[in-house]
């Protein structure tokens, strides 16, 4: 059953980032960029990775819109780049500029493909991952960090660098709040 | 199956019922005010539904407490939301629907 | 089961409103889409959580569905008076 | 007051989201309770007075069972139009001013229309009066004005 909601879901991401592509108005492209995080943030929460589904949801549904929005109020919301009819005016030139860009797609994909090749399967119990630092973590934490939940030591203390630059960005997102909130002077 | 199991089916099929008419609604009704309804009404409920489902399957403790604030907070919100995605609207001079238009 | 045929009867119910958001025609009716999207989304991932038995997702939803609405309140401000600060 | 209040709201959020009583989370509870409580207590809850906020809480509270059974009846009649083949709808705005006093009121009154009898509010305001849009024609709003008003009380 999950498997089906899965396969629906990242059918719709497809559908998200063509239609955000393809539209001219900018500010629904931002709507439809907002639609693709929800749908990002569930399928991290199918994968079990709920830490990265809250920061999904944070800054791809909550910053990132406003930020594109501030972005868009100090510019205009057509887009219209002036010189790029004239470039490509030609039936062939324009041929010639989509037959490179799908040779450059179909490399890069190959490129990805040839990556996953010698991954481990999905939720393998043996995968190197798994034995790297992660059973240090789960004997070891409570006596070094003094932590009840070991997520919270992993996240707080061994890697408290990484977890630093998130809390940034969360707290981005409390600025962005405080700009939404504040009464205008008007 | 004890009966909170069954109370828990039957509100998630009502949920998931309103659920899927508003969608149906937002996708057949002629203009934005009209689509506000199904989006700001049905909507609302059917995920009331659902969310009060859920509680009845875990029974009473924290976790349903929690359902229980998401619930409250979305009747508080979704309504807020419609609101003011109605008034932007309406101050920025779309003209509702009125019978015998064309559809938009 | 029960929960699977739930969640996948409001993934059908997105997938209509996300056409809705699509097509448009004005922004507004996007955003309308976007945020019912948004409050499904919630539903969803309280559903995934019970799927999977682990009901601590909650408090994803919890977040979840504070961020949305402030998405669409950023969104309207915007529109309303053309500037965010 | 407020400032109290908000404290004790706070900390019962705080305790309703956690679920756990250890030493530090009580401590840390506190502290960021009295600094939530200290930076916001106005916006909440700014200048009410206790005596009229629980009056005014348990009259909502007496409020709610019709709103459910309005929300109820309201839904089925959007379900009836929404898979009605023919599609029969003829919206309308209607104007009127409820003469209102207190912005709870209002937020109450426009929450309310919103989810019940076939009615989104698009405007509302002390000064501007209600404008609301109306899927059918001849909705009928006395009622719950009259509901609103007595919660809001005789000031």
């Amino acid at each position: 059953m999950v498997d089906i909601i899965e396969i629906i879901y990242l059918f719709i991401l497809i559908v998200c980032s063509v239609a955000a592509v393809r539209m001219k108005d900018l500010l629904s492209s931002t709507v439809v960029l907002g639609a693709y995080s929800l749908v990002m943030a569930i399928i991290w929460m199918d994968l079990n990775a709920v830490d990265v589904a809250f920061t999904e949801a944070s800054v791809g549904a909550g910053i990132t819109t406003v930020l594109i929005i501030a972005a868009l109020s100090r510019t205009t919301r057509g887009e219209y780049v002036p010189g790029i009819e004239e470039r490509y005016k030609t039936r062939k030139a324009r041929r010639l500029k989509n037959g490179a860009l799908f040779i450059v797609t179909l490399c890069t994909f190959g490129v990805l493909v040839y990556g996953t090749m010698d991954m481990p399967n999905f939720g393998d119990p043996d995968a190197p991952a798994r034995h790297h630092v992660a059973d240090r973590y789960i004997e070891k934490s409570h006596e070094e960090v003094y932590v009840e939940n070991f997520v919270t030591a992993i996240l707080a203390s061994y890697r408290g660098y990484d977890t630093l630059g998130e809390t940034s960005v969360i707290f981005t997102a409390g600025v962005a709040l405080m700009m939404l909130l504040r009464r205008s002077k008007s | 199956m004890d009966i909170g199991t069954i109370i828990c089916g039957v509100l998630l099929f009502i949920g998931c019922f309103f659920i899927l008419v508003a969608s149906v609604g937002v996708l057949r009704f002629p203009d934005f005010f009209t689509r506000i309804h199904p989006a700001g009404k049905t909507d609302t409920l059917g995920q009331a539904c659902v969310l009060i489902g859920l509680i009845f399957y875990e029974g009473f403790d924290f976790i349903s407490l929690k359902l229980l604030i998401i619930v409250v907070f979305l009747l508080v919100v979704n309504p807020t939301a419609t609101y003011a995605l109605a008034n932007a609207a309406f101050i920025s001079g779309v003209k509702p629907w009125k019978k015998g238009d064309k559809r938009q | 089961m029960m929960f699977g045929l739930a969640a996948l009867a409001i993934v059908v119910a997105a997938i209509m409103v996300l056409y809705r958001g699509i097509k448009g025609p004005r922004v507004y009716d996007r955003l309308l889409a976007i945020n019912s999207m948004g409050t499904k989304t919630v539903i969803l991932i309280a559903l995934i959580g019970y799927m999977y038995e682990r009901p601590h997702f909650l408090d994803i939803a919890l977040v979840y569905a504070l961020i949305n609405f402030i998405g669409t309140i950023a969104f309207l401000k915007y529109r309303e008076t053309g500037r965010l600060d | 007051m407020s400032f109290i209040l908000t404290f004790i709201l706070m900390l019962i959020f705080w305790v309703l989201l956690s679920g756990h009583f250890g030493l530090i989370l009580v401590v840390s509870a506190v502290i960021f309770s009295l600094l939530v409580a200290y930076l916001s207590h106005d916006l909440l809850l700014g200048g009410v007075g206790l005596s009229s906020l629980i009056i005014k809480s348990v009259r909502f509270i007496a409020y709610l069972p019709w709103l459910f059974w309005e929300i109820l009846l309201a839904n089925f009649e959007v379900i009836y139009i929404t898979l009605h083949p023919g599609m029969k709808i003829d919206p309308e705005v209607i104007e009127f001013d409820p003469a209102l006093k207190t912005d709870v009121g209002i937020t109450i009154l426009a929450n309310s229309i919103t989810l019940t009898p076939g009615t989104v509010t698009i405007e509302a305001g002390k000064k501007s009066g209600f404008k609301v849009h109306s899927l059918t024609k001849g909705a009928d709003l006395t009622e719950m004005v009259t509901k609103v008003k007595w919660i809001e009380g005789e000031e």
